[in-house]
């Protein structure tokens, strides 16, 4: 397999996949899970990347995408259980108090 | 030394001697005038007591040192008879130097005895008059500030210390004729007289920056001895440019509109600047820029149109005036006209518009004093219609006014029969409309002169209830009996042709004019149409009852006359009125306009913060849409610019 | 190689357009795991495998198992509207999405990368191996800075989510009068309810317990279950009550037959199998939260 | 010339006192502030002294403070420039001794406490020296660096002074003056700047005037730098399009307030034309002058226009100085040194005439506790001597010879006829327009019958002005009298200067048309 494009090309319509799914949908997990989606996107043209140049820098670079990642979900989710107690709903357009 | 003679009369060049003998004195005739006025107007009530008598004492001294500077002047010979004193640098900038220079000759003379001597003889006659006036000390401080002005107009050796002085009269009347300030009307009418001046004004200001743009100075030495190598164009401009400011100060017909309004600051005021004084001063610069007329024949044509329409205008006006200063206000701008036409006539008309001035100097100031001392005894009625009989009521007033009528309406052996005849016989000469005008306008003085008489003086009592006239004291008579000789032996100038040799130096001689009559039946004419005015005047007054009231229904003619030939109406109409609305426009135009431009924006700006607001919608999505459009911005110009 | 791809690509592909369109938050979640780990097989296909390992283990293991937890938290049913509340969001989404995918594919689909080099000696000592020299000795900063971030995040994650204690604790003698209070109020039951095995019949969990006079405790089911209504009926237990009380009114003959008013009104049979119509009547009044 | 750091020295006077003088209190605040101002004025007459006419920039002191951008604290004086200082040094103190309680009077005395307690007079006298310090430092500025900073550092004091102290409506006009200028400033910026670039590419970057003077550039710059500096200096001295703050400021803001703004402030504005316009962009200035000139006789006709149509008297007044400072700009832009001399003289009799109208106008404001000139009426007889010498200024402001602004503008219309006569012509009507309005609004509120309801003498409109007041006005009065009759002090300052300025423009006086004939011996006669 010498051609890394393909995965490039996967990587770009995931990427926009996540990107729509945050616009579209008004739950706040379901928005989290499609910046998650996103992430991955970027995971694998990172390592598609790193086949390509032989170099397992990209792999690396994944790798601490995925660390991150990890710490966001953790705080991103206690901001939505926080919301979500105080305001009995998940939904993103509810919290939209900070407005002209 | 002459600049050269062209067409048969040469043209002097002014070019005084040093300073020697009396002359030093020369810069006090105007200080003592100045120091007076100074003191009684920074004095303030301290000097109330004592103020008037100061007041007079300064112009008779000024008048003593005038007399020893003619007599020195007689003393001279013919060509030395022009003495200039340099007291300071005034004004030098680069090429443009102006000193506070003095000049006195012949013809500065003739004015500095006029002026110091009227003007003694009527400070004198204000002792009396404003005895009781509460602010006589700030009167006497105005007229001498007056007397300073007036001297420093006709002895300034340029053009700039002219127009000071120039300003300085104007100053002075605005001050006067708003004496009583407290009457809206007198306020109104000294704005009046010194805009209109000002309008004049313009004249002179651009006269005096064409002679510095043509001849690099302003003063007459260097210009007469330049004026022969000046473009045609240039003289006349400037020719014009100083007849516009003469008409502004001696309310000649484009701007005579102030004069009658004049009236309303005190008789002695109305004596000494508006009659004797400062309305000559437009025929004193005519006079003294012989150099620029003698080159600018146009100019002089104007000058002559100009004398000759408001000659007939003021005596029209004149003769329907029932306000007896009005009635001589408008016989003095017709007087005036005169003297303007005669100046207006070249090297021939020059001496006897001099001389003419002088002897209305006399009559006019007799007569307008005179009309002083009937007010007073009216108490201050000035309608010739509550006059009537006051011959025996008043004889010493009825005395001396009658010499000056006698003297007004040319009647012979008297001053103004001298000046005036010459007059109508050098216009006869040089324009024959002109002279013909004249000699019209010699029969409609005697006409309105004698309605004048008749009313006041003849004719039964129409005395208001509570009025009883009594004579003026005698501080008040004094200087009418003197004024009353001097317009009788005016003629005395005349002997042996006197005044025109004593004015040769500076005015420049001509040769005799051949008459296209003889003289002794031109002056024939003359008294000949005299007497006719005075008849039909004797007619209409003195045979029928005067009307206590003024009649409505008469003809448009007198009517127009009544509205002074509606000059008011037209200024207004072409100059008030438009001012007004272009003044109003103008404000409306900076309020919407240019200070809308700035408010516009201003609102614009607070518009667009109003229109950018409504982004902000609190929905996260909505933030996360435009993030997006931002990323896809980016692409696309990232594509586009890669293509 | 490339067929895996193929195969997994097809998988992905609309199993993230799932996670974007389905309508419950759940089975979007199962979604995602589906595609993460079509992802990890991927990373094998690029040779990988540490990041096979990682991305099945800590993404999806961890990271997604968390999304489900906070989901069981949330509700599990909430379900979104289909209907869109900012106007114009849908669709100007959908078509910055349409020209960002166009411009991407286009885009990169015209970059010609060559023939990869490929990992094999990178990874000849081991992936694992490779991967740790380069993580130890370039990016041990990197590494060390990642590690406070985890434990920052645990921190704040801790933090959002503890609720302070605004009010004190409630005594003992609180608890009481709000007891007393509540029953006077909304006469809801004062005692204790009854501890396991006091009348208890079955220890099943969807059995509710019954109180000394023969009602059922609701509270004692939990809310899911009534919510969901597989709760087993009380009354079905009623006959066992009912023998037990005719065998003790004959021997005390006519005078104890007050004690059988107890309403045992329905007295239908143990069923389980239609618990529509018996949950209704025990369905606990608190409302299913969303 | 000691090596005595003279203007330095005359900067740091003011500014103790400004600092000084809210820490000394209330009670002495005006006292403390009156001595300083006239301490300052002591140094200002202590450099005259020592001033030689013609040797240009003397009691020059240059530190190097940016060198990166070639930047110099520079301080100097020339003829011009000492004019100014003289005229700052003397405005101060009169304006100090006229508004000597105003500040704390409540709304109808101009006073501040009603709401933002800008702290009485002790505040406006603070804030006057600070300006004073700054208006100072921007005429002795020979750094365009430093110049810039100090031209906009002035708009601090004066819009705490209009915001502060004044009538209602004060703050609306100080935010109207600050965005004005501010806007000026910032095209200014974009001068300076542009300045560095040039002056970077021909060899070390330098500000300091000198060396910009004597800097080549380009044509095209040249004219572009000239418009942004010539924006600046028109918002600054009011030209006609950008002139609406003036009449809001004066009207709102106290007669002493005004008086700091439109004799001392707008002054920088013309004062930067010269030296900054002609003296960098000489090619420019000549290039631009049509334009100029046409704004300038637009303003002198609009300016008085508007004051004709105004019925109040503040803003009437200063609508006058729009006119009076299209006057100025004209004598700049004819390039002839009579024009020059008379823009000079004009700025300083200007300053005299004005502030002197002003300070009556507010002495006449307070008695009568209006500024609607309709209202007023009659105050010459309550108070003769306020309306003597309001007649007095008034004559002033419309020019009358021997009171100095006539020799100025007199040497102005001279020069603007030898432009063109068409532009002498329409210079010359403003001399009419003067009249008209000065002695309009004179008539109005001064002659006339007086109203009943003011006839008892215990009111405060009648009266009349006390020793005090009269004291701050006096000095105005006699040296407008002074130099109307003996300018030569004014002209041995301003006649070097722009000899200097007009052969540095590379422009000579245009030759009579007759030239004199063979000197007569009446020449000598002098």
């Amino acid at each position: 397999m010498n051609d890394v494009t393909p995965y490039i090309l996967l990587s770009a319509i995931l990427f926009t996949i996540g990107t729509v799914g945050v616009l579209v949908r008004r739950n706040a997990i379901v928005v989290f899970m499609c910046v998650e989606l996103m992430l991955n996107a970027s995971n694998l043209a990172l390592v598609a990347f790193a086949y390509q140049h032989g170099d397992l820098e990209g792999q690396i670079a994944a790798f601490f995408v995925m660390v991150v990642a990890a710490a966001e979900v953790v705080v991103g989710l206690a901001i939505i259980m926080t919301i979500f107690r105080t305001r009995r709903s998940a939904s993103v357009d509810d919290a939209s108090l900070l407005k002209y | 030394m002459f600049l050269f003679t062209e067409g048969g009369h040469s043209i002097p060049v002014v070019d005084p001697l040093g300073t020697a003998g009396v002359f030093s004195l020369m810069w006090l005739v105007i200080a003592l005038p100045l120091a007076g006025a100074a003191v009684l107007l920074l004095g303030g009530r301290r000097t109330d007591s004592w103020g008037h008598y100061l007041g007079t004492a300064m112009p008779i001294g000024s008048f003593a040192i005038s007399v020893y500077m003619l007599l020195d002047l007689l003393g001279r010979d013919e060509t030395e008879r022009s003495v200039s004193q340099h007291l300071w640098d005034w004004v030098s900038v680069g090429d443009f130097r102006v000193g506070m220079d003095l000049l006195v000759d012949p013809l500065t003379i003739l004015f500095l005895l006029l002026i110091t001597g009227v003007g003694s003889l009527i400070h004198v006659y204000s002792i009396g008059y404003m005895s009781h006036d509460p602010r006589r000390r700030r009167f006497f401080g105005y007229l001498n500030l007056f007397v300073a002005a007036m001297l420093m107009l006709v002895m300034s050796e340029n053009y700039l210390g002219l127009f000071l002085g120039w300003e300085g009269v104007g100053l002075a009347s605005y001050l006067l004729i708003g004496f009583w300030q407290h009457k809206p009307s007198a306020a109104a009418a000294a704005k009046k007289a010194f805009v209109i001046n000002r309008v004049g004004d313009i004249g002179m200001s651009l006269a005096i920056a064409m002679f510095f743009v043509t001849f690099g100075s302003t003063s007459f030495t260097v210009i007469s001895q330049g004026a022969g190598e000046a473009g045609d164009g240039a003289l006349t401009a400037i020719g014009l440019l100083l007849l516009l400011g003469a008409c502004g100060k001696s309310a000649q017909v484009p701007l005579q509109a102030w004069l009658l309004d004049a009236m309303e600051g005190p008789t002695p005021v109305s004596a000494l600047i508006h009659a004797a004084t400062m309305v000559t001063a437009g025929v004193y610069l005519i006079t003294r820029s012989n150099f620029i007329f003698e080159l600018a024949p146009h100019a002089q044509t104007a000058v002559v149109v100009v004398g000759t329409v408001t000659l007939l205008w003021g005596a029209v006006i004149g003769c329907a005036k029932d306000d007896i200063k009005k009635a001589l206000a408008g016989s003095t701008m017709s007087q005036i006209g005169y003297m303007v036409l005669a100046a207006g006539l070249g090297v021939y008309g020059y001496a006897f518009a001099i001389f003419h001035l002088l002897t209305h100097g006399f009559f006019k100031a007799n007569m307008f004093l005179g009309a002083g001392s009937v007010m007073h005894g009216m108490d201050d009625d000035v309608d010739m219609r509550h006059y009537g009989a006051l011959r025996k009521a008043m004889p010493v007033t009825f005395a001396t006014f009658a010499m000056g009528y006698l003297a007004i309406i040319g009647f012979p052996g008297f001053s103004g029969f001298w000046s005036k005849d010459h007059i109508i016989e050098a216009a006869l000469v040089e324009s024959p409309i002109a002279g013909v005008c004249a000699l019209l306008g010699a029969g409609v003085t005697g006409f309105y002169m004698t309605r004048l008489m008749l009313m006041t003086f003849f004719g039964e009592k129409r005395w208001l209830k509570d009025v009883h006239p009594h004579e003026s004291p005698s501080v008040m008579t004094v200087p009418l009996m003197v004024l009353a000789a001097l317009s009788v032996l005016g003629g005395v100038l005349f002997i042996g042709h006197w005044i025109v040799d004593w004015l040769s130096p500076v005015v420049g001689e001509a040769p005799e004019h051949a008459l296209p009559i003889p003289a002794l039946a031109l002056t024939a004419i003359t008294v000949v149409v005299v007497a006719a005015g005075v008849a039909v005047a004797w007619l209409l007054f003195g045979r029928r009852p005067v009307p206590a009231t003024m009649p409505i229904d008469v003809s448009p003619v007198i009517k127009a006359a009544r509205a002074d030939l509606y000059g008011d109406a037209i200024n207004e109409g072409l100059v008030v009125q438009p001012g007004r609305v272009l003044t109003s426009g103008v404000v409306g135009f900076d309020h919407s306009g240019a200070d809308g431009l700035v408010r516009g924006g201003a609102s614009v700006v607070a518009g667009a913060g109003q229109g950018l607001r409504k982004l902000q919608n609190g929905f996260v999505r909505s933030y996360a849409l435009s993030v997006l459009s931002g990323v896809l911005i980016v692409i696309v110009t990232l594509a586009v610019v890669n293509l | 190689m490339s067929v895996t791809f193929w195969i997994l690509a097809i998988i992905m592909v609309p199993a993230a357009l799932g996670v974007l369109l389905v309508r419950k938050a759940v089975h979007a979640a199962l979604l995602l795991a589906v595609v993460m780990i079509s992802l990890a097989i991927l990373y094998l296909t690029l040779a990988g495998p540490f990041l096979f390992a990682v991305q099945i283990i800590v993404y999806t293991g961890a990271i997604l198992m968390l999304f489900l937890f906070v989901l069981m938290l949330v509700g599990v049913d909430a379900a979104d509207s289909a209907v869109e509340t900012i106007r114009g969001q849908r669709v100007l989404a959908i078509l910055g999405g349409l020209v960002l995918g166009v411009f991407l594919v286009v885009g990169l689909s015209q970059i010609a990368l060559g023939a990869a080099t490929g990992l094999d000696d990178a990874n000849a000592a081991g992936n694992i191996q490779a991967l740790a020299n380069i993580l130890f000795s370039r990016y041990v900063f990197a590494f060390e800075v990642t590690s406070a971030l985890l434990i920052t995040a645990a921190v704040g994650a801790m933090v959002l989510a503890h609720r302070e204690r605004l009010v004190p604790k409630a005594g003992q003698a609180e608890t009481a009068a709000q007891r007393v209070r509540d029953f006077a109020e909304s006469g809801k039951h004062l005692g204790p309810l009854p501890s396991p095995g006091v009348y208890a019949r079955h220890n099943a969990v969807d059995t509710p317990a019954l109180l000394p006079d023969g009602t059922p405790e609701p509270t004692s089911v939990s809310a899911v279950l009534a919510a969901r209504g597989t709760v087993r009926s009380a009354p079905a237990l009623a006959d066992d009550v009912d023998d037990v009380r005719r065998a003790l009114a004959q021997i005390d003959g006519p005078d104890g037959g007050a004690a059988s008013g107890v309403d045992t009104s329905s007295g239908t049979g143990h069923n389980t199998e239609n618990p529509g119509a018996d949950a209704s009547a025990t369905d606990s009044p608190t409302g299913a939260p969303r | 010339m000691s090596d005595f750091p003279w203007l330095t020295v005359m900067l740091l006077v003011p500014l103790a006192g400004a600092a000084l003088v809210p820490v000394v209190g209330a009670a002495l605040a005006r006292q403390v502030g009156l001595v300083f101002s006239l301490v300052t004025l002591g140094v200002g007459v202590a450099v005259a002294a020592q001033y030689h006419a013609s040797d240009g920039m003397q009691f020059t002191e240059t530190y190097d403070w940016i060198s990166a951008f070639g930047v110099h604290y520079a301080l100097g004086v020339d003829g011009l420039g000492l004019l100014m200082v003289l005229l700052t040094a003397v405005l101060v103190p009169i304006v100090i001794a006229a508004s000597w309680k105003d500040a704390d009077e409540g709304e109808a005395g101009y006073g501040a406490l009603d709401g933002n307690g800008q702290g009485g007079s002790a505040g406006f006298i603070a804030w006057t020296l600070a300006l004073e310090a700054l208006s100072l430092a921007v005429f002795l500025a020979t750094d365009v660096f430093l110049f810039y900073i100090v031209f906009e550092a002035t708009l601090i004091p004066a819009y705490f002074l209009i915001g502060g102290f004044g009538r209602a409506g004060r703050s609306a006009a100080a935010v109207k003056f600050l965005l004005f200028q501010l806007a000026g400033g910032l095209v200014l910026l974009g001068g300076v700047i542009g300045l560095y670039v040039v002056s970077a590419q021909q060899g070390a970057p330098s500000y300091l005037l000198s060396d910009l003077m004597s800097l080549d550039i380009g044509t095209t710059a040249g004219r572009v730098l000239f418009v942004t500096f010539f924006v600046a200096f028109a918002i600054k001295a009011p030209l006609f399009p950008v002139h609406t703050w003036l009449a809001d400021t004066t009207e709102k803001a106290t007669p002493g307030t005004s008086v700091l703004l439109v004799c001392v402030l707008d002054k920088i504005g013309t004062f930067g034309m010269l030296r900054f316009c002609l003296g960098i962009f000489p090619e420019a200035s000549q290039w631009a002058t049509p334009v100029v000139i046409a704004l300038a006789l637009v303003s002198i006709v609009y300016g008085a226009l508007l004051a004709i149509g105004q019925d109040d008297l503040l803003r009437l007044i200063g609508l006058t100085s729009l006119s009076h400072f299209g006057f100025i700009v004209l004598g700049i832009f004819v390039f002839s040194s009579q024009g020059g001399t008379g823009a000079v003289l004009y700025m300083v009799n200007h300053g005299l005439g004005t502030a002197a109208l002003f300070l009556l106008a507010g002495y006449a404001i307070k008695r009568r506790g209006t500024a609607s000139i309709a209202a007023m009426g009659g105050q010459e007889k309550l108070t003769p001597v306020l309306a003597g010498l309001m007649l007095v200024a008034g004559l002033a402001t419309l020019g009358l010879p021997g009171l100095s602004t006539f020799v100025s503008e007199f040497l102005v219309i001279i020069s603007a006829f030898q432009y063109h006569w068409f532009v002498g012509a329409v210079a010359v009507t403003g001399i009419v327009l003067a009249a008209i309005y000065v002695l309009w609004m004179y008539q109005r509120t001064m002659t006339g019958p007086t109203p009943e309801a003011l006839a008892d003498p215990a009111l405060p409109s009648s009266r009349d002005v006390s020793v005090r007041e009269i004291a701050a006005v006096a000095p105005l009065v006699a040296a407008l009298v002074f130099l109307g009759f003996y300018p030569t002090p004014l002209l041995d300052a301003a006649n070097p200067y722009i000899g200097d300025l007009m052969s540095h423009v590379g422009v000579t006086d245009a030759p009579p048309d007759v030239t004199a004939p063979a000197a007569g011996h009446a020449e000598e006669a002098h």
